[in-house]
């Protein structure tokens, strides 16, 4: 049975199945109780399951994330929310030497079953540290896996398996398409590991997650105008990577243009892009391709639609890396770059 | 191995059981030793220059509200009902002075000079930062809760080793006192004894979380006594009391006393943000019962006691609140959005060559999608 | 608008112009209203019980500090001076109770029956974590400062959430309390009524930093009262106080009272770690001071004027340390070194391809150089 | 003028002159002061400067680097210490969030030129979280320049650079490396962008940084035994990375080979090696390779040599570069991969 739903309520049943279908499942987080979450994302669900297991916590988030350890000593598999993106990093410490490293210090013997939602990313025309995307941090840090989702269908069924899975796992929520609606149906079931291709295609390949699947989307309808064919895999996994399948994919296309709305320097499209090059190098008809947010903070949002990966920003990589006419044809680097030098 | 506790000074943690108060809901001037004492300069005309600043501010927030609501302003954090709490304690501090406040400051903004035009810009998110920090000494406004406390205890600790008498006051939340970061600029300034001043704007709600959640009930203002710091509970509608409040801080902190923690009571009368509806979290009663203490009709009613002819004042504060709200609209109206190429601006104070790529890579990008669209 | 503060139960905030204490020096039982109430049961069997947990607790630290200095461990805390402390509270909790302590906490490890062969493997650097969590209900020592305390808070939330009158205590050192973790964890604490014991062991240092540096020099205990967490300032070197003041804080939780915090004030005698030269930063007078007020000691002079005839007690207690000793020296001088291929376990209950790649990838380097090297 | 320091006494030194050169230059850390460290770093920088410009601070590092944010605002220009790599995550907020941002959100109107000092790496046989290497988080944040030194003279004139900045920097001291010693000149001035071409060569580039130069100039000396030429690159910035030199070095050796003891996923071997092909992918004979740790927290330190980039690793990689006879050359992946699937 399938049903319509926004991504926002996507989650919300996700939630709600999993606080029905598992006793020492719980919740906590700022404002999630009684109002419902920022997002209103766990609408209703204080009032379905009560105060003790939908819990309004204090304003700490390194205690949301710290009490939640101690929780999981005790059997329960708790899901805290980070209200934004941007608020995570006072929690940094206890995810990354803590609940990603129990398991490993404990040598098997202390599991550490949480979930971490935080709604992520941009284009929501928001105010500073509301539209970031540091999924690169946690992606660095061993320990943690690290998924997202792109459709409803994806959210519902990722974070099902994220609750359910042993390990700690950060769910990437694209805060941006929270109000966009898809088919779900509850009883697929999906792993942390694997990504979909959305689109096949045999000229390009582009690797996309969370909010960027969409605009890649576009861009293969786009392209296939003007006969390219382009294919789209959405990773769903931002850690561990599934290679694999870009792998198989640029087998295939020869050529990759790898999207995220994060910073490129040290991130996630750096980390794809280099393992694709060990393990696909003969494979490769042009240098893989970024299309990313610059190395800047995020920045006012009244201009982050330059900052943001863009249909046209796409369609441009996607050219370099067929050799077509493209904005960098005829960019001499060394006569713009005085003030650098 | 015995140590000694200082002897509880009543003036050490004042107002627990009943915030500290000068002025009656109803306008007649309390008495209460501790504050009366700063307050000895307080004529009708300082009294009625208070009010015009918190006229003034009122009628910012209200106005930003509204043109938020008409689309000119992209969120808005109203600070209506807590005016007082704003005003008492900005007109404690000299210009010399500096300010570390979160993102509902807009009325030590304005009472601190900031360029309406650069600080409408903020709430356009034309901009993060809305005003220069070393010409009128305020820093940035904070959104990460808590962060900016220890950046003011950091300025004090630095005025005290450059043997200035200059103060820092750090504004925060209810809601902020849970963070990690409140607490330990609590350790470094009692350790440091730092001349910083905490002003904890407890306006009852984090968003929509009751600030019980943060405390389980108890005071805020106990929070540092145990950490060695004097604090004041004091009604956050009441200006004299806060100014009082305030000075009673500053000079302790100027003189060498080190830190003090002002609880400021108060209610946050408007949403959190121009996006959030609080019907989801409280009673439309609370908030009726809280329009009752009003903070600016408090004054006018003392004024009145005093024998003031309220109609003029009245008509000034309003000739300048209006003044106010145009040159803000104007602003909001009709700010110049950023240039986009500014994305690349300000990262590094020396330019590093990989971002002058990604700009030049950029200008190129948007100069083929206009040669496109040609 | 008025909130009344609890009366200041002189209960909630115990010994803070001089910590409690019912052995003096001299071993004569002194008397402590609040502390003798939990003490009843204590005759001479229990209190040489007590003797010789101490003694097997300092045995085993300083087998451990001379196996470093001899090459067997690679880093050593040692607790030196903090027996009564630890063994104090160890004693006043249940084996169903929970325990998350930092690096130093070797006595409640011992007491909890931490395998000591898995033990001396933590200081050998062959394993972070020596000993198996649900097995004796104490988490892995933790070296991140005060991380351990929110995880504390968190248990003793769940376990209040199960109904079940389990008890946490979290442990950490005078230096941890300027870290926001640990201030948080008193947020949460006093906001769910968590049944938490918070043991601070004041040992005078953190590392070479003296108390006074955290908190201007007032006693750790008046923090929590800020918080709203009853506190009690106790000698840390005498061991039936810490055996009371645990007992109180224990049945408090138990009976849904909610948290307490007691401040251990008691001293590291040795170094830091076995890396560290305190005489860098503190007098050998000072120390010698401290070791007039040993906890051990006290117990034999108090069973000594008890009239018990210590000569079987001390020579159970060397069997009993000697024992223990050679354990754990032989654990340290014959543990089995990890394999290297450990190095890519337990980083995740469901292997990941990455990670299974890079193992393969690092057999065959290893088998490569193996071939070379034939 | 040259004399013969440890890396630990340059830094020292560093640090004396910096303090003697411009009284806005202040110390703050735990244990710095009376102690001198917990590496003698600092050893009588109080006694000389005063406890007010040497100042042993409260064991809280989210309030180290934040006071110093607040100091910086009144013109100070302090150098912060982390004790350990393993203790920054606390700091984490108001490195990322704070320091990092500040100019941008204040429109430059707010300089941030602090320095924060991290002892990092491994090698030194201790316990958890004293090993570590976070270098790439702060490589994928905007607004922070990270650096790092790989001889005393590198650790002098870097630092001294680092303070001078009226960037925030991270400055990472290799700690394995303390007590090698080297010849220091005072007067040599660095800046914190340009990489150092440490052996020159024409087969294969090595690209290292902080403690792995030592190690990648060795396996220059054992390849040239092979008649292999390595050249070597001490990146000294990790951000931003001198992509220019490197890419120079491999349009004539054709071969890359980064390394780092910081895992590799999303890290800054990720970076360089995505930035290299970006732009000298026609160059390239072989897929660059990554020595560095692996995708594991750090091991207890009895394995720790197993599991940082060696001399041995090293010679594979650069084996694998040149299609050499290596350690891979026979190793099946789809047989030894059950567990994972
Ligand atoms: C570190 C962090 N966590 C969460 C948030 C989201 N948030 C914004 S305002 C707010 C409530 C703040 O409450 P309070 O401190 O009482 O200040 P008030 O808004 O009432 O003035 C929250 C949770 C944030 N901005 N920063
Ligand atoms: C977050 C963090 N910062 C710094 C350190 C380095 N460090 C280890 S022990 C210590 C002092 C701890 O003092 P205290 O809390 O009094 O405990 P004690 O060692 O005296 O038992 C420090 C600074 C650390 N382990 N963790
Ligand atoms: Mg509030
Ligand atoms: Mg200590």
């Amino acid at each position: 049975m399938t049903e319509t739903l926004t991504l926002a309520k996507a989650v919300n049943a996700a939630l709600a199945d999993a606080l029905e279908g598992d006793d020492r499942v719980l919740l906590m987080g700022e404002d999630i109780g009684q109002l419902g979450g920022v997002f209103r994302v766990t609408d209703g669900l204080q009032a379905r399951f009560g105060a003790q297991r939908v819990i309004d916590s204090p304003l700490a988030e390194s205690a949301i994330i710290g009490t939640a350890i101690g929780m999981s000593y005790r059997g329960f598999r708790v899901v805290t929310e980070i209200q934004f993106d941007g608020f995570i990093y006072p929690a940094f410490d206890q995810i990354v030497a803590q609940v990603a490293k129990l398991r490993y210090r404990s040598r098997g013997r202390v599991s550490m079953p949480l979930t971490i939602r935080v709604p992520y990313g941009g284009a929501i025309g928001s105010v500073e540290h509301h539209s970031e995307s540091p999924e690169s941090y946690f992606a660095h840090t061993a320990g943690l896996r690290v998924v997202t989702a792109s459709t409803p269908q994806e959210a519902y069924s990722t974070l099902r398996a994220a609750i359910a899975s042993d390990d700690p796992v950060l769910f990437f929520e694209p805060k941006g398409k929270y109000y966009t609606k898809g088919e779900v149906d509850r009883s697929i079931v999906r792993d942390l590991e694997t990504a979909n291709v959305v689109a096949s295609g045999r000229d390009v390949t582009i690797a996309a997650y969370g909010p960027t699947v969409e605009t890649a989307l576009r861009a293969a309808i786009a392209a296939a105008d003007e006969g390219i064919e382009v294919e789209v895999i959405d990773l769903r996994s931002i850690s561990p990577l599934d290679v694999d399948t870009v792998v198989e994919s640029v087998q295939r296309t020869g050529r990759l243009v790898v999207t995220h709305e994060a910073p490129a320097e040290a991130s996630v499209s750096s980390e794809l892009i280099t393992s694709v090059v060990e393990r696909a190098f003969s494979s490769l008809e042009a240098p893989p391709e970024r299309v990313t947010g610059y190395d800047t903070p995020y920045p006012p949002s009244a201009v982050e639609h330059d900052y943001l990966p863009s249909l046209d920003r796409l369609l441009d990589a996607v050219d370099r890396t067929l050799g077509r006419r493209n904005s960098r044809t005829e960019l001499d680097y060394a006569s713009v770059m005085g003030a650098a030098r | 191995m015995s140590i000694t506790v200082p002897a509880p000074d009543p003036a050490l943690a004042a107002g627990l059981d009943c915030p500290l108060r000068v002025l009656d809901l109803d306008g007649t001037r309390l008495h209460d030793p501790l504050l009366d004492a700063h307050l000895g300069d307080i004529d009708e005309s300082a009294l009625a220059d208070l009010y015009l600043d918190m006229v003034r501010v009122r009628r910012l927030d209200t106005e930003a509200f509204a043109l938020t609501r008409q689309g000119h302003l992209v969120l808005w954090p109203p600070l209506l009902g807590q005016e007082a709490a704003q005003v008492g304690a900005a007109r404690s501090l000299e210009q010399r002075d500096w300010v570390f406040g979160s993102y509902r400051e807009h009325g030590f903004a304005l009472l601190r000079g900031a360029d309406m035009a650069e600080f409408a810009r903020i709430w356009k998110a034309y901009a993060h930062g809305g005003w220069d920090p070393h010409e009128i000494n305020m820093a940035p406004s904070q959104i990460i809760i808590g962060a900016q406390s220890l950046h003011g205890v950091g300025y004090a600790m630095a005025a005290k080793m450059d043997g200035s008498d200059e103060v820092a006051l750090t504004a925060f939340g209810d809601g902020a006192t849970s963070e990690g970061d409140v607490n330990e600029a609590l350790v470094w300034a009692s350790a440091f004894q730092a001349p910083v001043v905490f002003l904890c704007q407890n306006n009852q709600y984090a968003i929509s979380e009751p600030v019980a959640v943060q405390s389980g009930g108890l005071p805020l203002a106990l929070r540092p006594t145990g950490f060695g710091i004097p604090s004041m509970r004091v009604d956050g509608n009441d200006v004299l009391a806060m100014l009082a409040a305030g000075r009673i801080a500053v000079e302790r902190a100027r003189a060498g006393g080190g830190p003090t923690f002002i609880e400021a009571v108060t209610y946050r009368r408007g949403p959190h943000t121009t996006t959030d509806d609080p019907k989801r979290y409280r009673d439309e009663a609370e908030v009726e019962a809280w329009v009752a203490k009003d903070p600016i009709d408090r004054v006018e009613r003392a004024l009145e006691r005093m024998g003031v002819d309220m109609d003029p004042v009245r008509a000034e504060a309003k000739v300048r609140a209006d003044r106010l709200a145009k040159e803000f609209r104007a602003a909001a109206e009709h700010a110049e959005p950023p240039a986009a190429e500014e994305i690349f601006d300000n990262v590094y104070a020396q330019p590093s060559r990989r971002l002058e790529r990604q700009r030049a890579e950029h200008l190129a990008f948007v100069a083929s999608l206009a040669e496109e669209s040609k």
